[in-house]
């Protein structure tokens, strides 16, 4: 266990900041964290969260796949991805870092998407632990340590220090260039007793899934509950875009004039035209798609994964979705009639 | 309120003037309320709850539900008074199948602004809220949690119901342009920059679209594959101002200004301005028009007067 | 700079056939003249016109042709419109082959195989069956159905006529919904016809078409004796990366590009019925 | 923002096909000269214009916008542009509270017998247009062209 005093985390940007790229959570111009690119005067968030996860940094919203060039019957292919640098973020919670193990099993599992494994190549992970959980927190539910998350490096920050344990080798080889102090881990364990200890008050403690596991995948798909959770779904997709672990895309075109440049981004099960086709759709309405996502999350997802839940709980949906619908509320609903 | 609306709702349903009461529906917590349709006394006993942060404007929802059998009774607040008629005037709510029931409102409450952490319950007591949360008791004035776009309420009166609960309103003098004038005094530099760091932060969810009471189109230009403008992210800066651009001038002259777009954007970007701005410019040029106010008078995009400024009035005229 | 399973490489179109007024044939090798990959009877591949879109299509002619790929497209979207207006000599890009394929080495070796097809939905059938006709001592009789709406929308009917109905051991039983002049053969619904050919249930079925045909088909089959488990079939739901991870084609715990298109109806039960 | 010695505004006309159109066809024949830049689109009425078309044009490398439609009590539809005027006003007037520049977007009335005001128009917008400077804030990067 290394420390160094809150008065010198900027000293700490600065140092991880001269050989890489550093995103540190800061609130943007409403006020809400943003995972924002470090350079002098940029100041670490006191917020919970980031209102986007930090799937951004490894899977962005829009990201550049090839471009052609297209000359009466000849096409010719130019190769041009985003350059990805090397880079460090920090402040990361437990539940985000955890949706990397989500988002690993569908793009690092085979065919293996290239773009995404390059960019968890290049990234080096800081977590840091949650020391003030939200109502809407319930990574509990997922075995999740908010208090001890994942990543290459673990940080712990009370009022006068900023903890820190390098996890992995990329943490270690990050640690072995920064000026950090040694120091024994009882203040951590003292942080970490305190928090349990508000984690066992938070409302959501205690949401099980796990009955989800013991059921046939067409009982709850034809759950006659479905109808009325869905029945207020705006169709927007706010909750797919928050998430950490949705990764649903849309491959498009777009023409210049000059050259077509292909990209991908974000899209969601919960828009009308996700399945749309020439001859018209298979989820004809916002029931079926609202009951594609959870059904994904809670059931298709942990069946094709050792059980794994496609969710984390970090409580982004819980706070931003328009009508207050989510997961939450979807598998109380489900559980009634298990 | 809560009660008296618990017990219309039932009542409606007893007496048969509905057979579904389109409400809203507790959460997990005091301030998540979900729109929801009930169909019986049990389940409005169970969920029903009407409380300041009962913002959601259901009028949208009875496009849909007007249409599928029997009747439907809804709880209409002031502001979402302006967007059912609207909605009437365009012919997209069958007025024959909807039950409205006006409800007085006093203002709701945006949970952001209450400033606490971890809340675990919220009592309403008079004009104060005592939040209890994970890390203590807090009470805040009610007049200090109110919602933006309530503290500049247009008007408290209910232009379309079938019955009230509680009193009938009027016309406020709120000043609903404070924030609109003070962007068009800067310069334009100073505004581009202002937008651009609003706009940027939009992720496309399309929450403001969705929401929206006046964007009912069966298919919006923006998902439609032929209209050579359909995109599901902005791919460049453009693509997030032309988003913006045409949603605003899509709702001109239709828009209620119930502020909905503002209160789901999960960027928080005041997306209101933009339509506030056009209200504004209507009201200057063209005389003052309320969307949504009656079913008579010609929106303002459909007519013309033969004197009508020129559009050089915007170059003359400066930031205004 | 690494190799992405979605870029795609280019191909270009060495021949285009005009099979009905509604489906050609398109013939795809690489730039190089060399076939671009090698296939599984029932494999797909993804073609794209750059700024007109990418879309999967089942291949259409026998892994066992050397120099080529064939795709039998009907017209139908934007990408498959733009197809349809292309000329010889015409670069597109493709990548595959994507999905399971019919298990013709494994489960379908050495059984009678009937095959039940529904207008375009020979494609990707025309791959096994042409297969199967080059290994003929593999596998046992073989009965082909196939129906369309009328005489000039059977997709390949020289190939069916010249080839097919020639050779010994293979029995091909024609059918359109609705009387011509010229047609000689059997007036009447796939699944109808079905049930008159009153088939021996030791055969083995392998089915595409229309979900209209393919429900009715699969309750005569039934009705004959046929279990579930004896029928395979191939669909396409809407599909962008076919690498089982942009979540388009998933129903129930299955991705349709990678866990299909080939499914038995057995499997398919368990399956929500969002296709 | 700097003005380029090279720059050439690229301009994009809206015409209405009964008055304006004519109007720059005749001051064709007339020989009077405008800016070759600028590009001509006929529309039936200039209450044709689709907002989304003058952003589309911005996206695509124009750097100032000008409708031109018959004079008002000239429409050959007897109200279009009636309507154009009041749509036309309030969208210039949303860009311009949008921060982008108000000079680069305009409504002229151009009749066919204007053949003159036709050239005239545009050589004076296309000045306008060269000293504001090429197109920043409501372009597309992935169209520019170097």
């Amino acid at each position: 266990m290394k420390k160094i005093a809150i008065s010198q985390l900027n000293t700490l940007f600065a140092a991880i900041a001269a050989r890489k790229a550093l995103y540190i959570p800061a609130d943007d111009g409403a006020g809400a964290a943003k995972f924002t690119l470090w350079a002098e005067g940029v100041q670490l968030s006191d917020k919970l969260n980031t209102v986007r996860s930090a799937k951004d940094l490894f899977f962005p919203q829009v990201e550049q796949l090839v471009n052609f060039k297209m000359e009466g019957t000849k096409l010719e292919i130019i190769e041009n991805r985003d350059a990805t640098e090397p880079f460090v973020v920090f402040g990361v919670r437990a539940c985000d870092a955890a949706s990397f193990d989500i988002l690993d099993r569908v793009f690092l599992s085979d065919p293996v998407d290239t773009f995404y494994q390059t960019r968890r190549e290049n990234g080096v992970v800081i977590t840091l632990a949650c020391s003030r959980p939200a109502e809407t927190c319930f990574c509990g539910t997922f075995g999740i340590d908010a208090t001890n998350p994942a990543g290459d490096i673990t940080c712990w920050m009370d009022g006068e220090n900023l903890y820190w344990r390098a996890n992995t080798e990329k943490g270690e080889a990050l640690t072995a260039t920064l000026d950090l102090t040694d120091c024994d881990g009882s203040a951590v364990t003292a942080q970490q007793e305190a928090v349990r200890e508000i984690l066992r008050k938070l409302p959501l403690n205690g949401l099980d899934f796990s009955d989800f596991k013991d059921q046939k995948l067409m009982d709850v798909f034809n759950s006659p509950k479905w109808a009325a959770l869905s029945e207020s779904c705006l169709g927007c997709g706010t909750c797919t875009f928050v998430c950490p672990t949705c990764q649903c895309y849309d491959v498009q075109d777009f023409d210049n004039g000059r050259e077509v440049r292909r990209f991908r981004c974000w899209d969601s099960c919960m828009y009308s035209d996700f399945t749309m086709m020439a001859h018209g759709t298979n989820r004809p309405t916002q029931k079926e798609r609202f009951r594609q996502r959870f059904m994904h999350k809670l059931v298709y997802f942990p069946n094709n994964n050792d059980g794994i839940f496609g969710c984390v709980g970090c409580g982004r949906c819980l706070q931003k979705c328009p009508i207050h619908m989510n997961i939450v509320k979807v598998a109380k609903a489900l559980k009634e009639d298990m | 309120m809560q009660e008296r609306l618990k017990q219309k709702a039932i009542e409606l349903l007893q007496n048969g003037t509905a057979d579904r009461i389109l409400g809203w529906k507790a959460g997990e917590f005091f301030y998540d309320l979900t729109p929801a349709v009930f169909t019986s006394k049990e389940q409005i006993e169970k969920d029903f709850v009407f409380n300041v942060f009962a913002g959601a404007n259901l009028s949208k929802y009875l496009i849909a539900e007007s249409r599928k059998g029997g009747k439907v009774a809804a709880f209409i607040k002031p502001c979402d008074s302006y967007s059912f008629q609207q909605l009437l005037k365009e012919h997209r709510i069958l007025r024959d199948n909807v039950y409205v029931v006006g409800v007085q409102c006093d203002g709701m409450c945006d949970v952001a602004k209450l400033g606490c952490e971890g809340i675990l319950g919220v009592q309403e007591d008079g004009e104060s809220l005592t939040v209890d949360t994970l890390y203590g008791k807090k009470t805040v004035k009610k007049a200090d949690a109110i919602a933006d776009r309530c503290a500049t309420c247009k008007s408290k009166k209910i232009v379309v119901f079938d019955e009230l609960i509680g009193e009938q309103g009027e016309e406020t003098e709120a000043d609903r342009f404070g924030e609109v004038a003070k962007l068009e005094a800067m310069t334009p530099e100073e505004r581009f920059d202002f937008w651009r760091g609003e706009l940027s932060r939009c992720i496309r969810c399309n929450a403001c679209r969705n929401v929206c009471p006046a964007c009912s189109c069966e298919k919006c230009v923006f998902d439609n594959a032929n209209s050579g403008v359909r995109n599901k992210a902005a791919a460049d800066s453009f693509e997030e101002n032309m988003f913006h651009i045409i949603r605003a001038f899509h709702v001109t002259g239709r828009c209620t200004d119930c502020g909905e777009c503002s209160r789901v954007c999960p960027q928080n970007i005041p997306l209101h301005l933009l339509n506030r701005k056009l209200i504004k410019d209507i009201n200057e040029l063209y005389g003052p028009y309320q969307a949504g106010a009656d079913m008579d008078t010609k929106p303002p995009l459909t007519n013309f007067t033969v004197d009508d400024c020129e559009p050089s009035i915007v170059h003359e005229r400066g930031g205004q | 700079m690494r190799n992405d399973p979605l870029i795609p490489m280019l191909g270009v179109v060495t021949m285009i056939r005009t099979d009905t007024p509604d489906v050609k044939t398109f013939r795809v090798t690489g730039i190089d003249g060399v076939k671009p990959f090698q296939h599984i009877p029932g494999q797909c591949a993804m073609l794209s016109i750059p700024g007109v879109g990418e879309a999967l299509f089942s291949i259409t002619s026998s892994p066992t042709e050397k120099d080529y790929l064939d795709f039998s497209i009907k017209k139908c979207g934007c990408v498959t419109t733009w197809l349809h207006q292309m000329e010889v000599g015409q670069q597109i890009t493709i990548r595959g082959p994507y999905g399971n394929g019919f298990p013709v080495d494994t489960e379908l070796a050495g059984k009678d195989l009937l095959f039940i097809a529904g207008g375009i939905g020979l494609a990707p059938l025309h791959s096994v069956i042409n297969y199967c006709r080059h290994y003929r001592d593999r596998y046992g009789k073989i009965d082909i159905v196939y129906g369309s709406r009328s005489m000039a929308d059977l997709v390949d009917f020289p190939e069916i006529i010249d080839e097919w109905c020639k050779e010994d051991g293979i029995n091909v039983h024609l059918t359109i919904d609705n009387p011509q002049p010229e047609w000689d053969g059997h007036v009447g619904f796939v699944p109808n016809y079905v049930k008159e050919l009153n088939f021996d249930t030791s055969k083995t079925v392998l089915m595409c078409g229309p979900p209209i045909m393919i429900k009715f088909t699969l309750a005569g089959l039934m009705e004959l004796g046929f279990e579930k488990s004896q029928v395979y079939t191939t669909f396409e739901l809407k599909m962008k990366c076919a690498l089982g991870k942009c979540g388009r084609c998933n129903i129930g715990d299955k991705y349709v590009c990678k866990d299909g298109p080939v499914f038995r109806l057995d499997q398919m039960d368990e399956l929500p019925d969002e296709y | 923002m700097p003005v380029n010695e090279e720059f050439k505004p690229t301009i994009v006309a809206f015409c209405c096909n009964w008055c304006s159109y004519a109007g720059a066809d005749l001051s064709g024949t007339n020989r009077l000269q405008y800016p070759a830049n600028v590009k001509i689109i006929r529309i039936p009425c200039s209450c044709r214009l689709n907002p989304m078309f003058i952003l589309r044009a911005f996206q695509r490398g124009a750097d100032g916008v000008i409708l031109c439609g018959c004079h008002p009590g000239d429409c050959h539809y007897t109200t279009g542009n009636y309507y154009a005027r009041r749509r036309m006003t309030l969208l210039f007037s949303m860009l311009d509270f949008l921060g982008i520049e108000r000079e680069r977007t305009r409504v002229e009335w151009v009749s066919a017998a204007e053949g003159a005001k036709f050239a005239a128009t545009m050589n004076e917008f296309s000045a306008t247009i060269h000293k504001l400077g090429p197109n920043r804030r409501l372009e597309d990067l992935r169209c520019r062209k170097d």
